[in-house]
């Protein structure tokens, strides 16, 4: 069953929100707020069992231990994966996506394979690609996107020539949620993978990688109420087990001689050196916190708020909403007629409102609407439709500063 | 913001940074767009927020006897860059570059010779808003490019 | 001038010595124990000012920027780098070794050019190069090293053919202290470039990149009593500026279009996706908590704890010390004959004592040595003249149960 | 440890782990070192240590006529290979494949069926100290190799 979320009772666990009452955080697709239940999971490991981990015989070592290899099972668990060895702690999904780029990318792919990107991704799924590319001599081609913000004919784009389909599953920028089991299947039959970056979907909706049938999927723990510094890969397991590794160094060998190595079993082969191992500790709280709060009702929430952002910002005159996807998570983008969004995201902030405005590292998107930058309001579970009333408060104001 | 930070931000006004000066050159834009007349250009570009500039000068014997600026971006960028050709045009280039110190120490340290600033004080407010210094910064940037010679883009990175 | 430390005030900051007040912790060289001004930070971030870096308008935003802008610049006044744009950061050592195997190694070696290591060092600076030699043709050479755990005529082992030495200032597993000054110049003269791995000599002793003349210089904050998951890598501004960016994504890149991408200057060329924001700043604060005490404090009171130590340790009979370098740090290598390291070790936990054993990541050391593993005592600002006294009883009592 | 983490290490006392039987097999393994009849053979690594085993077997129709082992590591891991050689010796394939799953649940859940263990009931310390289940399970699993005629050498992780 679907509850109601009380943000006023989940706002208390947020301790911004303590010491800036007044602050209208309308920015979680950037980075989340974070939750007391993770800064405490986080400095319980620093107070009472700080140590390093695998390698140890002593009793704090041997807790540090646990508690992050029980964090990766709350990963998996949390993302549906049969296997905690499939979950890859990485510093964001960033570094994720460039583990595949390396690790998978440049030994698998030649001269006339294509890699199949879209035009709504992220920076961190276009550029891996690109240098992935230049040096394999593979081909990078884009599934194009419409005005509203959806894939377009996503169908044709893939064929015998397709090695990999890297793709979003939420657009960081219109909010779009893309077909990903649709097209996984399309893509398999193809002979292709299939990486999804996750980054914006994992914070905001119940995913399951089984049911989705990706071969890798990355996100970070930054925008889904965890540290900053970790985030996550998941591989299928024969996958993961075929492939070199990425990183050399500490705990990623089972023996180390002066000419020759050999690689220890994942996930470990592909977490080179000492880990993140607070941030992921931290991060298996999130996990934890997000269960109980239920993933089902976040979405709703966010659902929610999306249309009554959407009724707000329609209400105002001036006022551009970019993309109309069918399916959608809680990102809206806008621009106000003839106001800067730095300058309209300047005045917002002066009324305690947080937006991004920028390019929302998604230059091809912007180049497609031809705009510079948008102002973008993204919400989470913690905010209010008082939160969305005060954006359209002030930005009637900031127009007429500007008019 | 309501409720601010205490970091360094103690005395913001908004207002102070779109003073009605800027909001005027904003919306009017004194010397925009191209000059045909123009013996030496240079273009800026702030990666920030991609936004571009393009400057055009009327150089002679060491005079700047004509200057406009062309491009888009924010509020801030266009009144910095509209009032800068103001500032610049008829100078020497000597004058122009002391002109650059000036406004480059009002804008980092937000204090100045407040007598030889005239017309620049209105950028004053800028300095408290570090995210916003290269929006003010890069026409101003650009303009050194050219009194030097140099033909690189400027990034204000 | 020199003051004596004092360990007992100093271990007041240390939360983990409240909740375990009979710890003796002597794994230091794996990972150092934090202080609460460094939680504290890090607490602060997440409390105050949590929002993303670089391109944010609001004030907590600006916020973060300046914060994680203001660690970056208090690293480099650490390592006396004249330059904050030097200073890269990365999830750990590991990383930043990695980082310039591939973003440097992988351009500039081919067939027939050398990289020269030692025997001494860890698996982090060896994997790394082994894969890089594999990769490019490139040979990968040694600097023997004799019994006392010290370079042996290193100075011939530099020819016209080395183009990169990549070696520890100090040894995890020795605690030598290798003349890198020397070293460089000498490589330097070769044409070569050198690579120092600081992960053991930074959070020990006042290290000046400059005056060492090193171009690459990699360390990790979780050894110096920052957190987990944040390293550096130092470089040279115009080495770094010349350099390929590493991974592709976010923050890195100046434009990108849908055909290609232009590169942002350092640091940030070398910093692709969300930073760990929260990380850095928790280093930054652990080196104004280094910078309180001095460098020259912390040093002069390991050196006295290891001249305590190898005392006390000599004073047992059928303890085997490995090495004697004439310059070392605080780390001490031992085996107790007849017992296996982590039978040892085992029961040094059940008496509060916490010691590693194992191959210390360092498995050419230990076929050198002729031993599987080796226990390690390693010791840090916080450690007392009683804990040396508390590992002297301890084995004392090890031995008796073996015998 | 004193003032030990409450994580879940509540009951250790290190002699249930280090039990007199246990340093007894230690000081002499019983049944160490190769095998001259042997003809079946197996080696395991456990790569947190370094350390290496190697099994040597007699297996007759189905029954495992003699068993050696050789290598080095702790005392635990000692132990358990001496261990389980004496109880190895004489069985079927069967009955030894039984002793292997009372093994394994003893070690991972720290309890079993307490009559029927007999000697290796003093391996169930082990399983407060996670760290050192694998040094106790190295010779057990490949043991488990042996009797499934596989021939990877055993690595415990
Ligand atoms: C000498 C040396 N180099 C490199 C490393 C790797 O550091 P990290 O595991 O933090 O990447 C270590 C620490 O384990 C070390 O002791
Ligand atoms: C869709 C998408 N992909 C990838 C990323 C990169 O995440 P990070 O910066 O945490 O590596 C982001 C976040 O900025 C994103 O929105
Ligand atoms: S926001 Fe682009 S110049 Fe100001
Ligand atoms: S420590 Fe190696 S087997 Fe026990």
């Amino acid at each position: 069953m679907i509850q109601h979320l009380h943000p006023e009772t989940i706002r208390k666990d947020f301790a911004i929100f303590n010491a800036h009452p007044d602050l209208v955080y309308l920015d979680s697709a950037a980075t989340s707020q974070t939750p007391i239940q993770v800064t405490d999971a986080v400095l319980n490991y620093y107070e009472s069992f700080n140590a390093n981990v695998h390698r140890t015989i002593y009793s704090i070592g041997n807790e540090a231990t646990q508690a992050y290899e029980a964090a990766r099972k709350k990963i998996a668990d949390f993302i549906g994966a049969e296997d905690a060895a499939s979950v890859i702690f990485t510093k964001s999904a960033t570094e994720a996506i460039n583990l595949v780029a390396h690790a998978w990318g440049r030994k698998n792919l030649s001269a006339g394979d294509e890699i199949l990107i879209t035009e709504m991704e992220h920076h961190s799924n276009i550029v891996p690609w690109q240098l992935t590319a230049k040096e394999t001599g593979g081909d990078l081609k884009y599934i194009p996107i419409s005005q509203e913000g959806e894939l377009e004919d996503w169908e044709n784009c893939i064929s015998e020539k397709t090695k990999l389909v890297a793709i979003t599953h939420q657009s960081n920028v219109f909010g779009t949620i893309n077909p990903i089991k649709e097209l996984a299947a399309k893509a398999h039959a193809a002979g292709a993978l299939v990486l999804v970056d996750a980054a914006q979907s994992v914070p905001h909706s119940k995913v399951n990688v089984q049911e989705l049938g990706c071969d890798f999927f990355a996100f970070s723990g930054h925008k889904m109420l965890g540290p900053t510094g970790v985030g996550v890969l998941y591989g299928k397991t024969d996958l993961l087990e075929k492939m070199d590794p990425f990183l050399g160094g500490g705990e990623m060998i089972k023996t180390v001689t002066m000419e020759t190595s050999t690689w220890n079993e994942i996930p470990h082969k592909f977490e080179a050196g000492t880990p993140n191992i607070a941030q992921a500790i931290g991060l298996g709280a999130a996990a934890d916190y997000l269960n109980d709060i239920g993933m089902e009702n976040v979405y709703a929430h966010e659902q929610e708020l999306l249309q009554y952002t959407l009724n707000a910002l329609g209400d105002l005159p001036g006022i551009t909403i970019h993309g109309n996807p069918k399916k959608r998570g809680g990102v809206v983008s806008f621009n106000v007629d003839g106001i800067h969004p730095h300058d309209a995201a300047q005045f917002l902030d002066d009324d305690g409102i947080a937006v991004r405005a920028g390019h929302h590292c998604a230059q091809p998107i912007m180049q497609k609407l031809g705009v510079a930058a948008t102002c973008r309001a993204s919400a989470y579970l913690y905010n209010t439709k008082s939160d969305i009333d005060k954006l359209h408060d002030s930005l009637e104001k900031v127009k007429s500063v500007f008019n | 913001m309501a409720g601010k930070p205490g970091y360094q931000y103690v005395m913001q006004d908004i207002r102070e940074l779109y003073q009605e000066v800027i909001l005027d050159h904003n919306q009017n834009p004194r010397n925009f767009g191209p000059l045909e007349s123009a013996n030496r250009e240079a273009e800026g570009f702030n990666p920030l927020c991609g936004d571009q500039l393009k400057l055009y000068a009327d150089i002679e014997n060491d005079a700047i006897k004509d200057i406009h600026f062309d491009g888009s971006g924010c509020a801030i960028f266009k009144a910095s860059s509209s009032i800068m050709t103001e500032l610049a045009k008829g100078k020497s280039v000597e004058e122009a570059d002391t002109l650059f110190d000036q406004f480059h120490e009002l804008v980092t340290t937000g204090s100045a010779d407040a007598e030889s600033l005239g017309k620049l004080a209105v950028m004053a407010g800028v300095h408290q808003y570090p995210a916003r210094v290269k929006c003010a910064s890069l026409a101003w940037h650009t303009l050194k490019n050219i009194l030097d010679g140099s033909n690189e883009t400027v990034t204000t990175e």
